[in-house]
């Protein structure tokens, strides 16, 4: 088992960047290569994974050779590899950029190994089968992303930072407490043993509220969820820009996964309607609060982040749909169109800010109403942020635009329209963000003589941009063949 | 899906402009010549797979195109007669337009992103054309709004990024409120296809109060692209695009996306049966009306020469949905047949108002004194063009009006004689004026901003035929309006089928 | 083979508007507009040639279906549509060789393009009123219809004087009004018929308001009261051969429309042909001194040709009354439109020939004027004349009637004509024209129509027709000679009738109503507009204030760990409550 | 001895409440760092009392190894908290004295 372990693509996922990362550590003047290289064999990994779970279905694995209740477990099931495939592509696409992007040499040695530490935390958090695996990979995620995006040093970059940093522990210390909680009623952290529990316990409610209070709540003000999101948008707006596209699109998905994890695997059997609306309701205001906000926003990072701010709030809105749609085909074609989202929230979110860190750095700044030249400078870039901008507005072909097809279906369905309103604003304020950015690219500024400008930096962010759109949106039907092998591992 | 001729054609249609389109963005601007030839290759290519397919149809062949996006969701291209209709239209203007484009943008900027763009409009209006389901269509006609925003604002003057972000504003609530509608009538119905003669109608009347809603709501999203007052006010503002974008925005592209998204809706989701059950047609009618109406006002009061034209349009579009609005079939050949008379005669004034621009700089009604001497040729296009927009035989026009005309009175509407002849009178109020100044006045001593482009006629070759050949078809399409293959007869063809005659 | 003459009829002058209009396309555009040289060849004159040759040699009852053309055309000649045929031909080869050949241009700034253009809209209205005749279907008709009725807007304003414009103007929104009426009413005569080549059992069953449409439509160019106030205008402003054909040939279309559309000789129509009667002896009260007191003599053939219409409108109403009619009274009333047709056109150019052709007071003016008072006379209806016989075929229609009194009514307007045309000749008489070269041709052509006039009775009419209305006419021609005479004695004594009414006569009174209301809406788009402008303003200021200003950092209070903290507290409680309550006894 | 695992678990819960209270209303960064080592603490205690299973048989090693990470982790970001304060105060003194 062992031996056959450690080449298992689940391990391979968290210990090669590990791995990577300490390879780039003890041997800094070569980073650079050795990162990508971690690079591109984490991605192989994760598509490695992608295959077998395709093929197989839902993977458990074992490691330390321990039973069940001790062992780190470790478990792909359609939603984590969906997300952890997403999260390896993007993270292979935001290297590739980043390994252009740091020219001071110190920020380049420290961005490498600290992005590698995030990028094992990532899959380690998709892929961890127990409480406290997730614990520590939660820890590791948290405090690699605060320190990555301190990384420009700038003041304002360092205070929304540490803010993160802060957030986040309170946070992770408030789901320890709610592990602590759970482990204290029924003695045991993997995800399995404690759902079979709490489902047969209904006595031992109140520790279970509990217990899911402390987890969600703590794990909420990590997704930023409205009004919690308040750190976010400093500290994604001033990061580097690779470092936010990682931080926007990643791990704060990453973060929102443990939370659907939780509600749906673990607490479902005490989860009502009820419950279920409180954070539909924050996730409403999100969307039309991230999206006000951003369409206020001045500069275009900024703009990106208030954008995810919206974006996470979708999210949120499809727990009381799930609460209300019993097990069956709707019930999958929801799961599937929130996946959908997430995944191309993903590849748009980095799409975009990897794109708009160009812009930032062609033009020297990032206002938006300043932009006009740059952005016509750039044709690669700018159609990078038109692509991700529609599927951030939920456009055909996008894959959001299906996610939200399927979801205003589901409202509807379930006697919700109200969340229909609340996606038609949404997508109107998302609309009037995206085009004001895209207005600055028709100007009378000179013809852009050629179509891309600086490969390394552009092809990522366009590749990106395009898979949220024209790969997810016409072809994601995979998605659905992923939730159906493992239809069991799912809240069902 | 079998990946045989017949499941290949209707998607080759969409993708023979989509991949020069997206060749054309790679390009370098510099690279003239292979722009050129990308985008007459694509148009060339669609023509010819277009013929394909008439000919296909015309046999009784069966073309789809399916692919599964998702569980459910599956983007269906069909082509029934209506297809083709619109189809035809948009392939055949297009290689006009393309043309005319190319002579057009000369010496312009950023002519890769425009043409790249130009392609991608394309794909999408045929895309829409071959629907063959409400999901499809949403999703071509939300990307088409979004291949035409660079259009309008190309020219990137204030005026213009102001035109653009209005026309998007408009644009993109209308597709918001059709997707709404689209996925409501989905939870009631599943995958909503577009059947000849509808696919409500075994629907419980108990359904009937949503079913009104959601027409409210798939109107209301359609309307705007159709310019239905009052969802019209981003048409004349998108006016600052250059001539060819005008002119495919407003006879092909997209308006008649919206008109024929209302022409699908009332046949072939509603049919006519059940939408007039429900009320619906007549509030199409009001509107359609009010709008023909409004809309010939509007343009009496304008000068700008584009501006005119755009109102006009406003008014003209809506002829389509007022013959849908009427119940019996010959009511809907009018409509259809405006579909393609519109396009034609409206193609043909915008390509005219672009050569006045482009050649001597006059854009306005107050300075065309005399024009017809100057431009003889183009100004012959704008006359027949403009007399068939009046409703004169033999032109196009006159066709379209004479069958609205009788289907209204069979249907025992005879209000809209009452609408068709105040829209007679109405057009004529502003075109009249503008061929008696071209044609009577004494030309001024100067142009405002006179070209000269070294050829022996008035203007360039590509500005000058194109309005040449499309004013030919206006004509043809008149005078041969019962031969074979006409558009009328295809109207007529498709009204057959939609009321199972 | 000869049916392919119908085709040609109307086809050929359409072929020849290209060559006739001189234009050239391919110039020197940066030295030189468009102006074309007139064509040495007179294309003009050879427009009607292939129509006047269909009138002769097509026999009746030639039909030639072409499906496929426009919305299903269907070329007939009938016995009417033949004698109509003949004399629009006729007029129009008249006219046309006067245009070709005697017409030169308008004023000097630009005489050769204006005459291209000219030859071309003339030539389009020549197709026109071809195509309508020998069109059996209501599409032809009105294709027909409508290509005459615009392009004869060019020929009205064609010299370009304020008064043409004018002129122009009214023509146009009356005859559009008319063209409307006509498009509805045969849009409900296709419905109520169900077909587009209505035959006259067809038409037997229309509706009222199909009846009405279609008398209005055809009554504005027909000239009836009230609908008429275009034609003293717009005959007189244009060019002596537009003139010409547009009173000699246009307005009697309206007649065949009827004779086409109504159903004439199938159906009584008591109602209908009561009121049409009505208004055409209203025409004629009207027209007849009103057209006495004109000053041009242009002007007065135009109220003598509304004069002419309101008979023939009286004849047509008697024939709807009474069906039995129809035989006589159709063939009359083509006959009388034929033989006024002639007379009327050879009238208008008898005027531009006097203003032209040779300088005053030479041999050809004198000749000119006689012949002029020869077609006078003809069109006062005087014994041996056309004019007499034509009237002599609808005396059964007529005397038929119930209404004894129209006799008496007819008598006096027969002597009310031949006022009006001894006032024209008056008229004629003192005009001094300037003599112009090149006059041989068309003095040629109009000595042939003025001989065809003079002929008229001897070839169609029966030697009992010949003396037929000597007395109203010799009355005529007494009081016309006494008023004569006392003109010429006291000039100072009719003075001031002359001009009592101006030409348009009702026009003027409605001028100043027309302008008000056109006024009055203008001042509401205005204030329209400015109030839409204000509501734009308003909406435009208001987005300023929101998104002009600064958005600040509106967060900054929510980033205060404290009010963070508290709720993120308050939230955490929320949502404990939410789940025990829910999960709790009597939670749902 | 079960009162003194309640005792224990409780004054944890004392604990991570103060330490809360004591991180969101305290401005100054160390007083925050220290509040949230405070809070953690706190769920340590918790975690210790869990592990108690009766004189008779040995803790469960579970719990221990909870708090043994959990107490890497939390030296680990004090670290990094302390860090980037470090970096802050430098930043603000740059400003006051440019």
């Amino acid at each position: 088992m062992s031996d056959a372990a450690l080449t298992h693509p689940l391990v391979l996922c968290i210990a090669l960047p590990l791995l990577g990362a300490m390879l780039v550590t003890a041997l800094p003047r070569w980073s650079v290569r050795l990162g990508i290289l971690a690079a591109v064999a984490t991605a192989a990994a994760a598509v490695a994974l992608a295959a077998t779970v395709w093929q197989q279905g839902t993977l458990h694995l074992m490691l330390g050779g321990w039973d069940r209740q001790l062992a780190i477990a470790l478990r792909a099931d359609g939603i984590a590899t969906a997300l952890v495939l997403m999260a390896n592509l993007v993270a292979l696409g935001i290297s590739v950029y980043a390994s252009g992007y740091f020219h001071d040499r110190v920020r380049v040695r420290s961005f490498w190994p600290l992005w590698l530490l995030l990028w094992a935390g990532l899959n380690g958090l998709f892929l961890a089968g127990d409480l406290f695996n997730l614990y520590v990979m939660l820890e590791l995620l948290g405090i690699a992303a605060a320190a990555l995006g301190a990384l420009t040093g700038n003041r304002d970059a360092v205070a929304a930072n540490l803010r993160y940093l802060l957030v986040g522990l309170l946070g992770s210390i408030s789901y320890l407490l709610g592990v602590a909680l759970l482990y204290t009623a029924y003695g045991t952290l993997d995800l399995g043993l404690l759902a079979a529990g709490i489902a047969d316990s209904p006595q031992l409610l109140a520790v279970n509220a509990a217990a899911m209070t402390l987890m969600v709540a703590g794990l909420a003000l990590k997704a930023a969820l409205f009004p919690l999101h308040f750190w976010l948008p400093p500290a994604h707006a001033n990061a580097p820009a690779p470092v936010s596209a990682a931080l926007s699109a990643l791990v704060v998905k990453a973060v929102f996964y443990l939370i659907l994890r939780l509600w749906l695997d673990l607490f479902w059997p005490i989860t009502g309607m009820a419950a279920a609306m409180l954070p539909a309701l924050l996730g409403a205001v999100a969307i039309v609060w991230g999206s006000w906000r951003a369409l206020r926003a001045e500069r275009l990072k900024l703009l990106a982040a208030y954008s995810t701010v919206a974006q996470i709030g979708y999210l949120f809105l499809f727990l009381p749909l799930l609460a209300a749609t019993p097990p069956g085909p709707a019930r999958d074609d929801l799961l599937a169109a929130l996946l959908l989202m997430a995944v191309t929230h993903g590849f748009a979110k980095a799409g975009f800010f990897l794109a708009a860190g160009l812009v930032q750095t062609n033009a020297g700044h990032d206002r938006i109403d300043d932009l006009g030249g740059t952005a016509q400078r750039l044709p690669a870039t700018t159609f990078a942020i038109a692509l991700s901008g529609s599927a951030l507005i939920g456009l055909p072909p996008s894959g959001s635009f299906i996610g939200k097809w399927l979801l205003m279906q589901s409202a509807i369905a379930t006697g919700q329209w109200w969340w229909v309103i609340v996606v038609t604003t949404g997508s109107l304020l998302a609309s009037a963000y995206v085009f004001r950015v895209l207005s600055r690219a028709f100007g009378l500024e000179p013809t852009p003589m050629r179509f891309i400008t600086d490969a390394r930096a552009e092809v990522p962010a366009l590749t990106l941009a395009l898979v949220s759109v024209a790969v997810l949106g016409l072809a994601s039907g995979p998605v659905w063949t992923l939730l159906g092998l493992s239809a069991a591992g799912v809240g069902a | 899906m079998s990946w045989d001729y017949a499941a290949l054609l209707p998607g080759a249609i969409v993708v023979s402009s989509l991949l020069p389109g997206v060749f054309i963005f790679l390009l370098d601007e510099e690279s003239h010549v292979l722009r050129t030839v990308l985008n007459l290759f694509g148009a060339v290519a669609k023509l010819v797979l277009v013929g394909l397919l008439i000919y296909g149809v015309w046999l009784g062949q069966v073309f789809e195109t399916r692919i599964a996006i998702a569980p459910g969701l599956t983007l269906v291209l069909n082509a029934d007669a209506l297809s083709v209709l619109f189809v035809t239209l948009s392939t055949v203007l297009w290689l006009v337009t393309t043309v005319y484009a190319i002579g057009y943008l000369e010496h312009s900027t950023n002519r890769s992103r425009f043409f790249g763009f130009f392609s991608l409009c394309v794909s999408a209006t045929v895309g829409i054309a071959l629907s063959g389901n409400l999901l499809t269509f949403v999703i071509f006609y939300e990307v088409l709004t979004l291949a035409t925003y660079p259009l309008v604002a190309h020219r990137g003057t204030p005026e213009a990024t102001r035109g653009a972000k209005i026309y998007l504003a408009y644009t993109l609530s209308g597709g918001l409120l059709l997707l709404v509608g689209a996925v409501w009538l989905r939870t009631l119905t599943g995958p909503v296809d577009f059947v000849e003669g509808g696919m409500l109608g075994d629907l419980s009347p108990d359904l009937h109060g949503q079913l009104v809603v959601i027409f409210a709501l798939l109107l209301a999203g359609l309307g705007v692209k159709a310019a239905l007052v009052p969802l019209h006010g981003w048409l004349p503002q998108s006016m600052v695009a250059p001539a060819p974008v005008s002119s495919l925005l407003h006879a092909v592209a997209v308006v008649k996306a919206g008109a024929f998204g209302i022409v699908r809706v009332v046949y072939d989701v509603y049919g006519v049966t059940l939408a007039s059950q429900l009320g619906l047609l007549t509030v199409l009618g009001v509107l359609a009306s009010f709008t023909i109406v409004y809309g010939s006002v509007l343009a009496l009061t304008q000068d700008g020469l584009k501006k005119r034209l755009a109102y006009s349009t406003v008014s003209q579009v809506s002829y389509i949905a007022l013959g849908t609005s009427l119940l019996g079939p010959v009511a809907t050949v009018g409509g259809l047949v405006h579909l393609v008379h519109q396009g034609i005669m409206k193609i043909t004034l915008f390509f005219c108002a672009g050569n006045y621009a482009e050649t001597l700089g006059v854009a306005k009604v107050s300075q065309m004194d005399g024009i017809g001497r100057r431009m003889p040729l183009t100004t012959l296009a704008f006359t027949v063009g403009a007399l068939g927009m009046i409703g004169l035989p033999p032109i196009a026009g006159f066709v379209s009006k004479w069958y609205l005309g009788l289907g209204g009175v069979e249907a025992g509407q005879h209000w809209v004689l009452v609408i068709l002849a105040s829209s007679t009178l109405l057009n004529a109020g502003y075109f009249l004026p503008i061929l008696y100044r071209a044609w009577f006045r004494p030309l001024p001593a100067e142009w405002p901003n006179e070209h000269h482009f070294g050829t022996r006629f008035e203007t360039m070759h590509a500005l000058l035929w194109p309005p040449v050949i499309t004013a030919v078809f206006c004509l043809l399409a008149g005078l041969l309006a019962a031969a074979p293959f006409s558009p009328l007869e295809w109207a007529r063809l498709i009204a057959e089928r939609e009321y199972g005659l | 083979m000869s049916a392919w003459l119908l085709l040609l009829a109307w086809v050929w002058p359409l072929l020849l508007v290209w060559p006739a209009s001189g234009v050239r396309f391919r110039q020197d555009w940066g030295a030189s507009t468009l102006s074309p040289q007139r064509s040495a060849v007179p294309w003009v004159a050879l427009g009607p040639l292939p129509a006047l040759a269909a009138a002769l040699l097509v026999p009746v009852g030639t039909e030639l279906p072409l499906p496929w053309l426009f919305l299903g055309t269907h070329l007939a000649l009938d016995a009417t549509g033949q004698i109509y045929l003949g004399f629009t031909a006729l007029v129009w080869l008249a006219a046309g060789v006067y245009a070709a050949l005697g017409e030169r241009g308008g004023p000097p700034e630009a005489p050769a393009a204006r005459s291209g253009r000219f030859d071309a809209l003339f030539l389009l209205a020549m197709a026109g009123n071809f195509w309508l005749i020998v069109g059996a279907d209501l599409f032809s008709f009105y294709v027909g219809f409508a290509m005459m009725g615009i392009a004869s807007y060019g020929l009205v304003v064609h010299d370009g004087s304020p008064s043409a414009l004018w002129a122009g103007k009214v023509y146009l929104v009356m005859a559009l009004l008319g063209e409307v009426a006509l498009f509805a009413g045969l849009v409900m005569l296709a419905s109520e018929t169900g077909t587009t080549r209505p035959a006259l059992d067809d038409v037997s069953a229309l509706g009222n308001a199909t009846i009405a449409l279609l008398l209005l439509g055809l009554g504005v160019k027909a000239g009836l009261v009230p609908l008429h106030l275009w034609l003293p205008l717009a005959h007189p402003a244009a060019p002596v051969p537009a003139s010409a054909v547009l009173s000699g040939t246009m307005i009697k279309v309206a007649l065949l429309g009827w004779f086409r559309f109504l159903p004439v000789g199938d159906l009584a129509l008591p109602g209908w042909g009561h009121w049409l009667a009505l208004a055409g002896l209203a025409t004629m009260t009207l027209a007849l001194p009103v057209g006495l007191v004109q000053r041009d003599a242009k002007v007065i053939l135009a109220y003598s040709s509304i004069a002419k219409m309101g008979f023939l409108m009286t004849a047509l109403g008697l024939v709807l009354v009474e069906p039995a009619l129809a035989p006589v009274g159709v063939a009359g009333i083509a006959f009388y439109a034929a033989q006024h047709g002639l007379a009327k056109g050879g009238l208008f150019l008898g005027v531009g020939l006097r203003k032209h052709a040779g300088a005053p007071g030479t041999t050809a003016q004198a000749a000119i004027l006689g012949v002029m008072v020869l077609l006078a006379l003809a069109l006062a209806g005087a014994p041996f004349t056309s004019g007499a016989v034509a009237k002599y075929d609808l005396k059964p229609v007529l005397e038929a009637t119930q209404w004894t009194w129209i006799g008496a009514v007819v008598a006096v307007t027969t002597v009310g004509t031949a006022l009006l045309m001894a006032r024209f000749v008056w008229v004629a008489a003192s005009i001094k024209g300037h003599a112009e070269p090149h006059w041989a041709w068309p003095l040629a052509a109009w000595g042939l129509l003025a001989a065809l006039v003079a002929l008229f009775p001897f070839a169609f009419g029966k030697p009992a027709a010949w003396l037929s209305n000597a007395l109203p006419v010799g009355i005529g021609a007494g009081v016309a000679a006494t008023v004569a005479l006392i003109a010429a004695l006291q000039p100072r004594l009719f003075a001031p009738f002359i001009g009592l009414v101006p030409a348009g006569d009702l026009l003027a009174l409605l001028t100043p109503l027309l302008r008000a209301v056109k006024e009055m809406g203008e001042v509401f788009l205005e204030d329209l507009g400015r109030a839409w402008s204000r509501v734009e303003r308003a909406a435009f200021a208001a987005f300023e204030r929101v998104f002009g200003t600064p958005a600040g950092d509106v967060e900054r209070g929510l980033r205060q760990w404290p009010v963070a903290g508290a709720l993120w507290v308050g939230i955490s409680a929320v949502l404990l409550l939410l789940l025990l309550a829910a999960q709790a006894p009597g939670g749902s | 001895m079960l009162i003194a695992q309640f005792l224990y678990g409780g004054a944890g819960l004392v604990l991570f409440t103060l330490g809360l209270w004591s991180f969101l209303v305290h401005e100054p960064l160390l007083r925050k760092i220290i509040a949230l080592n405070v809070t953690g603490a706190g769920v340590f205690h918790v975690l210790i009392a869990i592990a108690y299973r009766g004189d008779a048989a040995p803790p469960d090693p579970v719990p221990h190894a909870l708090v043994l990470t959990g107490i890497v982790v939390a030296v680990s970001a004090t670290a990094l908290a302390l860090m980037l304060g470090a970096r802050l105060q430098d930043a603000d003194e740059e400003d006051q004295t440019p």
